[in-house]
């Protein structure tokens, strides 16, 4: 089964992404130039962390712009998986892939740490390997990370089953302290309408081995396997 | 062609050489050199190269007392970054540099462009970044201005090193009233490459391109060396325009542009233009290869019109490389420049001549007789005299000094040391990098050294920079050995072997006798320290003036050390793991 | 063509939690301005640029502002005003 | 005292590298303005305050951009108007 990372300049979980992949999933993964306009056959297309285009005027807003990204707006209309991870997000976001915004952390500080979240909905093909309600260790690594949409938005995609994870405690509960980004109902990361492309603010990428901090993220990886082999 | 000062360019006048920095022992060697009278250009370039900061003219004598050799130090001193094997081919570069002037100026943008610089001294090697590291002196945390630079130099820190993809992994931060108005920002950049990648800044081949890429060149940092060279005082503060602005994003480019460089096979040789930028860079690569070089500043892309060669030629724009291209193979070096959005301008060439010329357009405005330009500084060894007060102060008998009541009860005790800022937790600092990118880090902050695996092997690298500002003020020779024995013990504690250190010597105005007494103490002991444990000096940087009207800060030599993990099973974390593990107190 | 520098601010959308304004309405009143009563922080961009008219310069800023310079989700944009300018630095970013 | 809402704008000096504007220049280029030939980004700060006049505000306003709005190193600001407010949402940031 083939990944397609795609690389912006200024991406740089890319590579990260790629190791993933091909050393702990053993899948093939291979890069996609953000000026190419074919996906290469690629099955499932990652948009990897980063700062592309330095995030500069906000970030994702000037790489959805991108040759690259018509191809991935096809993929998805298509029903093809994409896996758009925190500078990923903000690109999906832009690009009018998922609903809402990305802004500054409540706190204007970037933040890197392992963070705690609940696995909300494990109906999806990106988390049919954990179980309901399971808690997960899974480091965050961002500056703007706050999610925002109106009321409305938020409401259909809590009703639609579509926000997959949330911050939470270690124990699961849900304080202030919880939430990292002060994103609006905790929500680090929902599925688009189709359920097939997910966004999210933590990386599940750096954590697919207990040496460097947690395993918890390659269940997720795990879950795309599957769905599309099945 | 005979040099031609240009229409509009000042006199020459002895106030206009002082004005540079140049005294006048000096100039009589300048003129030596020239056999005549230097343009305005000239002066501006020797000014630069001659600066504290460019020359090492009051450390050189000193720094050539430290052991730089062992069988694994693939590069020494006197390139942009040294390199160490590790095994299995593979190699490791490093080092360190100091942004300390311009970090009290602008804490932000100073600190951000010291990252953006290490980055380039260790990507221009060939070598891939895989860390960062930094070394942080504030003043006492509760005044506000200190906040304010902590603040900044902490976010310029993590703004830029984030935004490029390395992480930063270890430190050190210390506040003491010694450093107020004088902050220290050193940062560290550790690099990853296969030994035959290994790439010198050396130029060589007569009728070799050489190339400006990367960022544009506009009129920021225009003396940012000899700005470095100098105390802190109210005039400093006048000369703010010279702060330079860092692009992080472009410098992303530039590090993925300059490692498909190196290589594509298409270049020689390959330098950051750092301090002095396009001068010292050219001019160095040049002595190095012991080669000429012509260069025409009409060539070189600008940011803004009508800057003049003296412009072109000192500006410390950010972001921006010289390479020495192989003859005929411009257009391969240009293409991947435009692949990743990046400019590339063939401005000059090496040339047979044994000289270093600078041309606008058809009028020779520089020209020196060849690496005298470098070799020509003179070096100092001024006076060195320990104070009285030191001496006094290390007599003192710190058990005749009465005991508080309280301090019999360790629990207020351990209260004190906790609350002091520079023993608290340093999460508010670490929590704002990403320590963990590029999925190696091991043990990140928190700890004592870092550990980064080297993927694709069973081993890591452990890192740490170290050093005791206050051991080295009540005893330099003592502080010294001990900031490279803390920096091998931190390496110890996570099961690295000690190889090498770069180094950061943070000192106050070296013509003062105990200034500089404390730097030649302080480089004894760094050096007979390093013998001892057999890590050899591979490179490093010297800081000196930082002193402002209060007076010197405490000396810094700040000690930034590579060990070798030689089996990720060795690695060992600080912190209790399980109950009923016994508690073993180790040494004396 | 003539040429026009177009000021353009960008300012977070009502209702949107602003936590920089919030930051520098303390950092305010912390420094001696406790007057202060609400602070808000947006973007002001500033673009040079040729068209025929003032009109077309107009026209055109709010094309870029609705495709690029707002985000439609939480921001409001609003062309400040358009100034026919006398040269423009074309090689500016070149 | 009356209530005065103040439009500022913060943007980076001329001459002083602005990494922003220069990608946001870029940006427009390749979406199909290739008109534009300068885009610098700054910040557009709204201050609402209360002062004893617009005079008297003004001058507030300018010493708020001189000690924290602006970096005198790297940017300019200016003050660009001051409009009196019926009323101020005192509680707004509470
Ligand atoms: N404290 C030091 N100890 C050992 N070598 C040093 C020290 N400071 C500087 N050097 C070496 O001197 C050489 C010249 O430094 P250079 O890289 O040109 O300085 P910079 O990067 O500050 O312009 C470098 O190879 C550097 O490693």
């Amino acid at each position: 089964m083939k990944f397609g990372i795609v690389t912006f300049p200024g991406s740089n979980c890319d590579y990260d992404a790629y190791h993933a992949v091909v050393d702990q999933l053993g899948e093939q993964a291979f890069y996609l130039w953000h000026k190419d306009t074919d996906l290469q056959g690629a099955d499932v297309v990652i948009l990897p962390g980063g700062f592309s285009y330095g995030d500069y005027l906000r970030c994702g807003a000037i790489a959805r712009f991108s040759p690259i990204m018509e191809a991935v707006a096809a993929h998805a209309a298509r029903g093809g998986p994409v896996l758009a991870i925190c500078n990923g997000f903000q690109i999906a976001c832009e690009a009018g892939l998922l609903p809402g915004a990305l802004l500054r952390n409540a706190s204007l500080k970037y933040v890197c740490e392992q963070r705690h979240l609940r696995v909300e909905n494990v109906d999806s093909r990106f988390t049919s390997g954990y179980t309901a309600g399971q808690i997960v260790r899974i480091p965050i690594a961002h500056g703007e990370g706050r999610y925002v949409a109106d009321g409305a938005t938020l409401d259909r995609l809590e009703g639609d089953g579509r926000v997959v994870f949330r911050y939470v405690g270690a124990e699961g509960g849900s304080d202030e302290r919880a939430n990292p980004n002060g994103s609006l109902r905790d929500i680090a990361g929902i599925l688009n309408d189709k359920r097939n492309v997910l966004g999210m603010m933590p990386h599940p990428e750096r954590a697919v081995e207990p040496i460097v901090g947690s395993g918890d993220g390659l269940a997720l990886f795990e879950s795309i396997v599957g769905a599309v082999h099945a | 062609m005979p040099v031609t000062p240009r229409p509009g360019d000042p006199k020459i006048t002895p106030a206009l050489v002082a004005e540079h920095g140049i005294t006048p022992f000096e100039y009589e060697r300048l003129l030596a050199m020239l056999g005549r009278e230097p343009t305005f250009t000239e002066l501006g370039i020797v000014s630069a190269l001659w600066s504290e900061h460019c020359s090492y003219k009051h450390s050189r004598p000193l720094l050539k007392t430290l052991p730089t050799e062992a069988p694994w130090v693939l590069q020494g001193p006197g390139e942009n970054a040294g390199v160490i094997a590790v095994g299995d081919g593979l190699a490791v570069a490093f080092k360190i540099e100091s942004h300390n002037h311009p970090s009290a100026v602008e804490p932000y943008q100073g600190a951000a462009t010291g990252v953006g610089g290490i980055l380039r001294d260790v990507f221009t090697m060939g070598a891939r970044p895989i860390a960062l590291l930094d070394s942080l002196r504030f003043g006492d945390l509760e005044t506000p201005r200190v906040r304010y630079l902590f603040a900044g130099v902490v976010k310029g820190i993590g703004d830029y090193g984030n935004c490029v993809g390395i992480p930063t992994v270890a430190g050190e931060v210390v506040f003491d009233p010694a450093y107020e108005g004088n902050p220290l920002v050193n940062a560290m950049c550790v690099g990853l490459l296969r030994e035959e990648e290994l790439i010198r800044a050396v130029a060589e081949g007569v009728g070799n391109p050489i190339i400006a890429v990367g960022a544009r060149t506009g009129r920021d940092g225009i003396h940012g060396a000899s700005f470095a060279s100098e105390d802190l005082s109210e005039a400093t503060e006048a000369k703010r325009p010279r702060v330079q602005v860092g692009d992080p994003f472009t410098e992303k480019l530039l590090l993925e542009a300059s490692l498909e460089l190196i290589r594509s096979g298409h270049i020689v040789a390959i330098q950051d233009m750092g301090a002095a930028g396009l001068t010292s860079s050219s001019a160095e690569m040049a002595a190095r290869g012991d080669v000429g070089v012509t260069i025409d500043t009409l060539k070189v892309p600008a940011r803004e019109e009508g800057m003049t060669p003296y412009e072109l030629l000192l500006s410390e724009s950010q972001e921006r490389m010289l390479v020495v291209a192989k003859k005929g193979h411009e257009d391969d070096v240009v293409a991947i420049l435009t692949k990743w959005d990046l400019t590339a301008a063939v401005i000059g060439e090496v040339i047979a001549e044994p000289v270093y010329r600078v041309t606008e357009g058809d009028r020779v405005v520089a020209e020196f007789p060849g690496i005298r330009l470098v070799t020509d500084c003179p070096t100092y060894e001024p006076e060195a005299r320990e104070s009285d007060e030191i001496v006094r102060l290390r007599a003192t008998d710190v058990h005749a000094i009465a005991e508080k009541a309280e301090e019999r009860d360790p629990a207020w005790t351990l209260a004190q040391l906790l609350a002091s800022p520079t023993i608290a937790s340093k999460r508010w600092v670490h929590r704002q990098y990403d320590t963990m990118v590029r999925t190696n880090t091991v043990i990140g902050p928190g700890g004592d050294a870092a550990v980064v695996r080297l993927r694709g092997t069973d081993k890591a690298v452990a890192l740490k920079t170290d050093c005791n500002g206050r051991y080295c003020f009540l005893d330099p020779y003592v502080g010294g050995m001990a900031a490279v024995a803390e920096a091998a013990r931190n390496v110890a504690c996570v099961g690295g072997r000690p190889m090498a250190i770069t180094n950061n010597l943070n000192f106050g105005n070296p013509k003062r006798p105990e200034v500089y007494f404390q730097l030649r103490e302080a480089v004894r002991g760094m050096g007979d320290a390093c013998r001892a444990l057999q890590t050899p000096v591979t490179g490093g940087n010297v800081s000196l003036y930082n002193e402002n009207p209060n007076g010197a800060i405490y000396p810094t030599p700040v000690v930034g050390m590579v060990g070798l993990v030689d089996s990720l099973d060795h690695v060992t974390r600080a912190g209790f793991q399980a109950a009923g593990h016994a508690i073993v107190l180790l040494g004396e | 063509m003539p040429a026009y520098r177009i000021e353009i601010r960008v300012v977070p959308r009502r209702g949107i939690l602003d936590p920089q304004g919030k930051a520098v309405a303390d950092a305010l009143h912390s420094l001696g301005f406790p007057e202060v009563t609400d602070v808000r922080v947006g973007r002001h961009v500033v673009v040079e640029t040729r068209a025929a008219s003032a009109d077309e310069a107009q026209r055109r800023a709010a094309e870029m502002c609705e495709r690029l310079l707002a985000n439609p989700v939480t921001e409001d944009f609003e062309i400040e005003q358009v100034v026919e300018i006398a040269a423009v630095s074309a090689a500016a970013h070149g």
